[in-house]
């Protein structure tokens, strides 16, 4: 039987979506700063981050009325939690986009040519937030389960930019401070890639109750 | 105020009819219940006035102006409405108290020869007896005629009727004593007179010759003379109202009895009334109403009675000291006795009282503000009258509807006329006017409480073992049809009861009671004996039948129980019950004459036994239904707790539910009593209904609810009778009342207890 | 279940009430026989919200619940100081009859309490005493009815049989279709759950939860979940006082009073 | 295990089990075996016995009469006591028997025990005769011939004797009814009227004596002669009804060898019992049954019907009800809805209880007292002071015995209404409350009838009981034999004041107060049989009611 306040988890599940789709909105942005140098952008970043913050507030303040009112049990209890662990991580993520774009600002324009494999990591990094966002939005748990491994491609591929720019900064040791943020970028892309798998992680927790964090199967190669 | 939408607003009809029907019912419901209490205060209402005591009223004083210090008497008609001064000269004085005749002389027409030396008015005879100087002795019926005017109005004249004179004692002597008492048949002139200082008591009787015109002539019959039998110096004399006897008073303060046997009158008795009193000296003496009691009294002012009864095995009646009435100040002068029952009116100087013979009661007394010179009671006992020292004439008036009852006339012990012993006796109606009721509730009550005893004593085992077998061993199947059933029994209509114990039970029983007192032994025995028989059975067999069925074996026992006992029964009656036959002188073997024979108490067919099993089947089905209730209602939780530690069920009901549930068992016992108690048709069907004071269980009784059936029909309404059965109806209902309130306080109680256990 | 009612559900967002005292307790206090089982009470109760009062047993919310529509009455030897007003007007004021109070307040009880009458005339009782016996209107009064207690589709093809025949839930619903049937302004629950089973309970709650659009409710509650899930404001009682009254959400999520808190979070006694 | 506790593996105690169980089997043994001999006495008396012809030595202390033929149904068949030591005595010359030999007339008794120890013959003759008769009970006798008042002599075994002497019989039953009609009606009528004239006269003499009076006074003479023409005439023509039943005679003789004439008038109806099929012998019993019904008594109660007993039971216990009813619910709801519950109610409570337990003839004699001495006595002072000193209200009547009984039940009803009350929960009075209904309103539409069959069950179980009940009735107004029933066609048709007759009383007067008690004991069966059938129904009626109601409210609460 519907309740009529199970409408309200439906407010909750509408809020992280919108939160979900303006992380995926800011990473977006905070990449384009940098590989289109538009410090421009850095401001809107900056912008939408507050509104993710707002919203993360929001969503906890709803998870825990809703506790509080509604005594959620199974499901429900799950999604709560889930709604709360999530909102979290895309908070982080949007951290991370604000550290991207002020680092992009920060850098010379045009200074280092290659970015090596940044972009590629970036695509992946959103293609991957995009996709645990959609486990979460279709409840689809095959995607869910699928996002693990594939942030190892993304580890990867920031391990090979690491050591590229290691090489990088002892060659031009004028660029050293550029090639730097460049490292710090790659880093925060793939931490984007961590939360965006924690996301998935907990969407499968929230579909099936089980909890794959930590086993084998997502162990993280680092 | 905003208004109120239609919706809320309540009609003024409704509000009308709600406060109509509140106050209806809180009227109606408060007046029905004082209305259901009103039966106790109705009943105590009619009982009230038996405590009573008389209530007396001066109503005229009449200035008669009689010549005080020669009346000799002083007599009245019915209404005290023209009381009649007899003179020392046998003249009468007529006071008219109402009309206007005022006061009239009337003479007996006597002879102008007569010399009267004796004249002595009996007022409880009505008679004038006057006695001459040459012996005769005439008897002058001082009556009355009741005329009516054409108005309507009542005119009372005297109507004196004088008799023949009859010579008793010889020409020559004078008679000084005189009184004359019977009637028709037998009737006896006594007299005493005093010849050369010797004194001679003489009588005649006198005898109505039969004619075929009616009443014939009185004629003198015989001559007695009873000088050589006086022992002593006669004082006075008092011949009783049948004639059959006399009674003197001696100057030696002895009292000598006389009574006619065949054709003499030998001395019965001689009384010695005041010998351990400080005064032996007999002042007064007269009889009662009735004759049987003669009342006497002394100089101190004691007064006693005496009362004539016939001893077990004794031919001959005899006087025994059986009422002492409360002393008077001074000496006792004036007496007088009621015409309509035992009350007597006494009076010394000043002091007036009346006493009641049966219950010794004083019904009143005061101490007048004149000299009593003469006293006398009105017919209906309504009115007095006394004549003061200056020729007044004080009349009262007395209500006394009740005189002969009072506490001691229901509950105490007393010595009635006739019996040979104080006793409790109720007899409410005899054959005379002159009869004592006896209302002694006592044998009633005994009687009561008789039933009471054997129906519960056959009730309350076969009850209670049936309750407790229904409520601990029964299935709940089972218990559905029998419950019930035996709730049915309490529906009989115990007029149907009392028919069958009366016309079916009571003569089969009498035809075999050795038969039925074997059952009683018999029937137990053998089902125990099964039950014995069934325990050796191996398990096997044993389980073959239901648990809670025993009883449904125990029917055939039952019956096959009874059987042996018709069989046995009379072969018992051979060997132990045998006695003589006292009409053919035969042995033969009947408990019947057997019991009375060997116990010397008496056997009834319509016996203790009879009401007891009937009146016990009424109560069986009262006691089981509340105790079968209270022992099923001990919580479930006790049972089970006994039950698991290893108790067999017998262990379980005997130790666990019987004394939980003991309360209600005793409520049920004693609803059962109450039920009992007051069980009307039976009695009164199956019973002999005499009044008995045994516990005999093969004769009788008579018990308060069948005595009020039996009786209240013959009871005028507001008689003493009608009263006293009101009286009886009352204990009744208070020791029913008192029994049921016990029996609910403990149910109450119970249930109070089984909610703690729960 | 309707879009509209699922927009005015969001605590967050509630609507102020047109009337925030249609109901005032106003230093009341009451007493049974000579104890004094109320203490100086005094509450707003918002016009067309939902009002739980919870506590433990003996607290006394029960109590002020029956004194609402003088219920109590019935009780001997009770007595009130202090007043109650229902929109501005004494309920103790002496020309005010009280039949026609309880007209204006309906009530529900702990344990459903229908008729042994058929369904329909459990339903229309309270027209049919006020004397209102037109077939049509009492037709439309029990469809209504019915209705708005949710019981119209289970039980429209037996109104004429027993109501004694019908499920507890059934029942209580019968008894809530009963209580509104004569539209009163306010309607008064009893503990209406604590005899049902949980789904039977759910189904009332929503109820509830739909009446309030029409009715002001007041509910005493044993179920503290279940004041949080139906009411707008929550009153605590303790020993016949009001400790703390607030927001339902204000109450259940950050109490003023520790009382209250360790009751809520079932820390108590 | 050693044999001790085998042993002692039995149950303790099951030996004191069976003993128990002997208190139900006696109790369902009495009352079972009670009232299946009453059933079984109380049917027999309908069914038409043979009669059997007994022929005994000669001199031997058994002759009725001068003979030592017998003839009569048997009513008993016992082995006699045998209490002189000597007698040694078995089979049938053991054994007494009782004889219902009729001809009371003749014999001057009608039941007699016989010792079949001096028994030459038992016989049962085919032409023998049993008549049920007007006086002295039934006839039994050999018939000779048939007397017509034309002259003619109808023998015996003229095949048109028996149909004759049946058409006769109807012929002068109808008349029997019109002698009925005019005598117990008609003149009825007519003397009542006189009644009225007279009290009319009187309550005129009373006002004085002037001329104007006087001459009222007169005027009433022509009308007291006419009615006592109208008078005349009946009773004349009831005189010439009575001497046409005489007309026709049967001539017989009994067994004693003594001749009988029995005009046919005097025959109820007559049946040759030894010649009987079993056809006969139903439709005569269930003539007899019927006729018990609906017949008044006759011969002192023993022969006839009970009709008016039973009308007159009737009649009272449902008087009984009216009254006691709305009493017992007023006092009951006042109690349970009203009365402030405390000590005081709770006492009242216990003492009304109690009174359901105080004896049946502290009512009776109440009821005298109250009801009739003072009450009645009173209505007669102010309304019938006219008819006194014959009083009207002021005896024994229908009205007090119903209001004494009523009295005596009605704490009954207020128990069973109280609890019947409690019962009702209360949520539902709240509910009701809650609703807007006033106190009246709740207690009428909700509360009464929720309790209507616990009040019907108190109502009938007072009802049994004052319809069982006999003690007070005989303080207050029944009475062996009512000349008039309470209801009848004389205005104003309900005749409160009347006595009237009583099933239960009937049994009493019947079996104790009735000369011959052995010629009433068959009719007491009858009568006892009716009343336990009419009391255990309304008992059972009350406990299926009780039952029922348990069921429904163990189904409403959950």
């Amino acid at each position: 039987m519907e309740r009529f306040f199970h409408s309200e988890l439906d407010n909750i599940r509408t809020d992280m979506i919108r939160m979900g789709s303006k992380s995926v909105d800011i990473v977006r942005l905070a990449i384009r700063t940098l590989i289109e140098n538009d410090t421009s952008l850095v401001g809107e970043v900056i912008k939408s981050d507050d509104e993710i913050d707002e919203l993360n507030k929001t969503i906890d303040a709803e998870v825990v009325r809703y506790f509080t009112l509604r005594a959620p049990v199974a499901k429900d209890v799950r999604l709560l939690t889930v709604a709360m662990k999530c909102s979290r991580e895309l908070e982080r993520i949007a951290d991370e986009a604000v550290s991207i774009a002020k680092r992009a600002r920060s850098m010379t324009p045009g200074s280092i040519k290659d970015y090596y494999n940044i972009p590629r990591t970036a695509e992946l990094a959103l293609l991957l937030l995009n996709d645990s966002l959609d486990a979460f939005t279709q409840e689809d748990i095959v995607k869910a389960h699928g996002i693990p491994q594939r942030d190892k491609d993304i580890d990867v591929l920031h391990r090979k930019t690491y050591n590229k720019l290691s090489d990088f900064i002892l060659e031009h040791k004028k660029l050293s401070s550029d090639a730097i943020h460049l490292m710090f970028i790659s880093k925060s892309i793939e931490r984007v890639g961590d939360h965006a798998t924690n996301i998935a992680e907990e969407v499968v927790y929230m579909l099936s109750g089980n909890d794959i964090r930590h086993t084998e199967e997502t162990k993280h190669n680092h | 105020m905003k208004p109120i939408p239609e919706r809320f607003r309540v009609a003024k009809k409704t509000l009308l009819f709600d406060k109509f029907m509140n106050n209806f019912i809180v009227v109606g419901g408060l007046g029905i219940i004082l209305a259901v209490f009103g039966i106790f205060i109705f009943i105590l209402a009619e009982i009230i006035p038996l405590f009573d005591k008389a209530e007396v009223k001066q109503s005229t004083v009449f200035e008669a102006k009689l010549p005080a210090n020669r009346v000799i008497g002083l007599g009245v008609d019915e209404w005290c409405e023209l009381p009649v001064a007899i003179l020392d000269d046998a003249s009468l004085l007529y006071t008219d108290l109402l009309g206007t005749r005022g006061t009239f002389e009337k003479k007996l027409p006597l002879d102008a020869s007569d010399k009267l030396t004796c004249v002595n008015y009996v007022a409880r005879k009505q008679e004038l007896i006057v006695g001459t100087n040459d012996g005769r002795v005439a008897v002058a019926e001082l009556k009355y005629a009741t005329n009516f005017l054409p108005s309507g109005q009542r005119v009372i004249e005297p109507d004196v009727q004088l008799g023949e004179m009859y010579p008793v004692l010889d020409a020559k002597t004078a008679v000084t004593l005189a009184d004359f008492g019977g009637k028709s048949e037998s009737q006896l002139i006594l007299a005493v007179g005093t010849t050369n200082g010797k004194q001679i008591v003489k009588g005649v009787t006198l005898k109505q010759k039969r004619s075929l015109f009616g009443k014939g002539k009185v004629e003198v019959d015989t001559d007695y003379d009873f000088s050589n039998q006086v022992k002593g110096t006669v004082k006075d004399i008092d011949v009783s109202i049948f004639g059959e006897s006399f009674m003197l008073t001696m100057e030696d303060g002895t009292l000598q009895f006389f009574a006619k046997e065949g054709e003499t009158f030998p001395l019965r008795q001689i009384i010695k009334p005041f010998e351990s009193f400080a005064d032996k000296e007999i002042v007064k003496g007269e009889y009662l109403l009735g004759d049987a009691t003669f009342v006497v009294s002394n100089k101190n002012g004691d007064i006693i009675g005496y009362s004539s009864y016939l001893a077990k095995g004794a031919k001959n009646i005899q006087f025994a000291h059986t009422k002492t009435f409360e002393k008077i100040p001074g000496v006792l002068k004036h007496f007088t006795s009621c015409l309509r029952n035992k009350a007597f009116l006494i009076a010394g100087e000043k002091y007036a009282s009346i006493r009641y013979g049966t219950t010794e009661d004083t019904r009143w007394e005061k101490k007048l503000d004149f000299d009593i010179q003469s006293i006398a009671l009105s017919g209906k006992y309504e009115k007095m009258l006394f004549m003061d020292s200056e020729g007044r004439l004080h009349k009262y008036d007395i209500t006394d509807h009740h005189p002969e009852s009072g506490f001691q006339a229901f509950f105490g012990k007393i010595w009635y006329e006739g019996q040979p012993e104080a006793d409790y006796i109720w007899q409410s109606t005899g054959g005379t006017d002159d009869f004592e009721p006896k209302l002694s509730l006592i044998p009633l009550i005994i009687g009561s409480l008789k039933g009471t005893f054997y129906a519960l004593l056959f009730a309350v085992p076969i009850s209670l073992i049936a309750a407790l077998y229904t409520s601990q061993f029964v299935t709940p199947d089972v218990k559905r049809i029998v419950k019930p059933t035996v709730e049915i029994m309490a529906s009989l209509p115990s007029v149907v009861l009392g028919f069958l114990a009366a016309l079916w039970l009571a003569p089969i029983v009498d035809r075999q009671v050795p038969s039925f007192l074997l059952m009683i032994i018999v029937v137990p025995t053998i089902v125990l004996f099964f039950g014995w028989l069934w325990q050796q059975f191996p398990v096997y067999i044993r389980v073959k039948l239901p648990v809670g069925m025993e009883f449904a074996i125990a029917i055939p026992l039952i019956f096959l129980g009874c059987y042996l006992c018709t069989l046995i029964g009379p072969e018992v009656e051979k060997i132990f019950f045998v006695v003589t036959d006292p009409t053919t002188g035969k042995k033969v073997a009947d408990f019947r004459l057997w019991w009375p024979e060997t116990m010397g108490i008496p056997y009834t067919q319509r016996n203790a036994l009879v009401v007891g099993f009937v009146m016990g089947f009424a109560v069986i089905p009262i006691i089981f239904t509340i105790s079968e209730d209270a022992m099923s209602n001990v919580p479930k939780s006790l049972r089970s707790g006994s039950l698991a530690l290893g108790a067999s069920r017998w262990q379980t009901a005997i130790n666990i539910v019987l004394p939980t549930a003991a309360a209600g068992i005793f409520s049920a016992v004693m609803i059962g009593f109450g039920r009992a108690v007051g069980e009307t048709m039976i009695v009164v069907m199956a019973t002999g209904n005499t009044a008995v004071m045994d516990m005999n269980i093969f004769s009788g009784m008579r018990t308060l609810s069948a005595n009020t059936a039996v009786e209240i029909p013959e009871a005028p309404q507001h008689s003493t009778l009608y009263r006293g059965l009101f009286l009886g109806a009352m204990v009744l209902f208070l020791i029913t009342f008192a029994v049921n309130t016990i029996a609910e306080v403990m149910r109450q109680k119970l249930r109070e207890r089984y909610k703690t256990v729960e | 279940m309707n879009k509209m009612t699922k927009n005015t559900t969001n605590g967050t967002k509630e609507v102020a009430s047109e009337k925030p005292d249609y109901i005032k307790v106003d230093n009341f206090s009451f007493y049974y026989g000579s104890a004094k089982v109320l203490h100086s009470l005094n509450l707003d109760i918002p016009y067309k919200k939902v009002t739980a009062f919870i506590g433990p047993s003996g607290c006394g919310k029960s109590t002020l619940l029956r004194n609402l529509n003088r219920m109590n009455d019935l009780v001997d030897g009770i007595k009130h100081e202090g007043d109650i007003r229902v929109d501005g007007e004494s309920i103790y004021d002496p020309f005010l009859e009280v039949i026609s109070l309880r007209k204006r307040i309906g009530m529900v009880f702990q344990k459903s309490n229908p008729f042994p009458k058929t369904i329909y005339e459990n339903v229309v009782y309270s027209l049919r005493i006020a004397g209102r016996n037109s077939k049509s209107e009492l037709d439309t009064v029990v469809e209504k009815s019915l209705r708005g207690a949710a019981l119209w589709d289970e039980v429209k093809d037996r109104l004429h049989e027993s109501a004694l025949g019908m499920s507890g839930g059934q029942m209580q619903r019968l008894c809530i279709a009963r209580a509104i049937a004569n539209k009163p302004e306010i309607l008064l629950m009893d503990e209406p759950c604590s005899a049902l089973d949980p789904i039977a309970t759910a189904k009332v709650e929503e109820l509830i939860h739909e009446l309030k659009t029409e009715f002001t409710i007041v509910i005493v509650t044993h179920n503290m979940q279940q004041a949080a899930r139906v009411s707008d404001r929550t009153a605590f009682f303790y020993l016949g006082k009001l400790i703390e009254y607030d927001k339902t959400e204000q109450l259940f999520m950050s109490p003023k009073v520790k009382q209250t808190e360790d009751y809520v979070s079932g820390r108590f006694g | 295990m050693n044999k001790e506790s085998i042993k002692s593996d039995r149950p303790k105690g099951e030996v004191a089990v069976w003993f128990s169980s002997l208190g139900l089997s006696l109790s369902l043994i009495l009352i079972i075996g009670l009232v299946s001999m009453i059933f079984y006495n109380g049917i027999l008396v309908f069914w038409p016995d043979q009669v059997v012809m007994l022929e005994f030595q000669k001199g031997k202390g058994q002759d009725v009469k001068g003979s030592n033929f017998i003839a009569g149904e048997i009513t008993k068949q016992q082995s006699k006591i045998i209490k002189d030591l000597n007698v040694k005595l078995d089979g049938l010359a053991a054994q007494e028997w009782q004889l219902h030999v009729g001809n009371k007339d003749a014999y001057g008794f009608s039941y007699k025990f016989f010792d079949m120890q001096h028994l030459v013959k038992e016989s049962y003759p085919q032409d023998i005769i049993l008549a049920e008769r007007n006086e002295y009970g039934s006839a039994i006798f050999f018939a000779k011939y048939l007397q017509l008042k034309n002259g003619d002599k109808l023998n015996k075994d003229d095949p048109k004797f028996e149909t004759t002497l049946k058409e006769l019989t109807q012929e002068c039953k109808a008349r029997r009814k019109d002698i009925l009609q005019i005598e117990k009606f008609e003149i009825g009528k007519i003397n009542s009227k006189i009644e009225d004239i007279r009290l009319e006269v009187r309550a005129l003499q009373r006002k004085g004596s002037n001329p104007e009076i006087e001459a009222k006074i007169h005027s009433f003479d022509a009308e007291i002669k006419f009615l006592q023409k109208g008078y005349e005439d009946l009773a004349a023509k009831s005189r010439v009804l009575r001497e046409k039943q005489n007309e026709n005679t049967l001539h017989a003789e009994i067994v004693t060898g003594e001749p009988m004439i029995l005009p046919v008038g005097n025959i109820y109806s007559f049946y040759y019992p030894n010649r009987l099929s079993t056809v006969d012998k139903i439709s005569i019993f269930t003539k007899h049954f019927a006729e018990f019904f609906t017949e008044d008594p006759r011969e002192a109660n023993t022969e006839g019907g009970i009709f008016p007993a039973i009308f007159g039971t009737f009649v009272m216990t449902l008087l009984m009800s009216l009254a006691v009813t709305p009493f017992g619910v007023v006092a009951a709801i006042y109690l349970r809805e009203y009365a402030k519950q405390g000590f005081l109610v709770r006492a009242v409570r216990v003492a009304v209880n109690n009174l359901a337990g105080v004896p049946s003839i502290v009512f009776g004699i109440f009821g005298l007292g109250f009801f009739v001495y003072l009450v009645g006595g009173t209505l007669d002072e102010i309304f019938f002071s006219l008819s006194l000193p014959t009083p009207t209200f002021g005896t024994g009547g229908i009205i007090w015995a119903a209001l004494t009984l009523a009295l005596m039940t009605v704490p009954v009803v207020i128990v069973a209404t109280e609890e019947a009350l409690s019962a009702v929960s209360r949520g539902m009075r709240e509910g009701s409350l809650a609703c807007g209904a006033s106190k009246w309103q709740t207690i009428q539409n909700i509360i009464l009838p929720a309790s209507a069959p616990g009040i019907l069950t108190g109502l009938i179980l007072a009802m049994a009981r004052g319809a069982g009940e006999v003690a007070p009735l005989m303080l207050v107004g029944v009475v062996k034999l009512a000349p008039e029933l309470p209801i009848d066609g004389v205005a104003p048709f309900v005749h409160l004041e009347r006595k009237f007759m009583h099933l239960g009383f009937h049994i009493y007067d019947l079996g104790f107060q009735s000369p011959d008690s052995e010629a009433a004991i068959p009719m007491v069966f009858a009568t006892t049989f009716l009343l336990i059938m009419l009391v255990v129904a309304l008992n059972l009626g009350a406990i299926i009611i009780r039952n029922r109601l348990r069921k429904k409210y163990q189904a409403s609460t959950f």
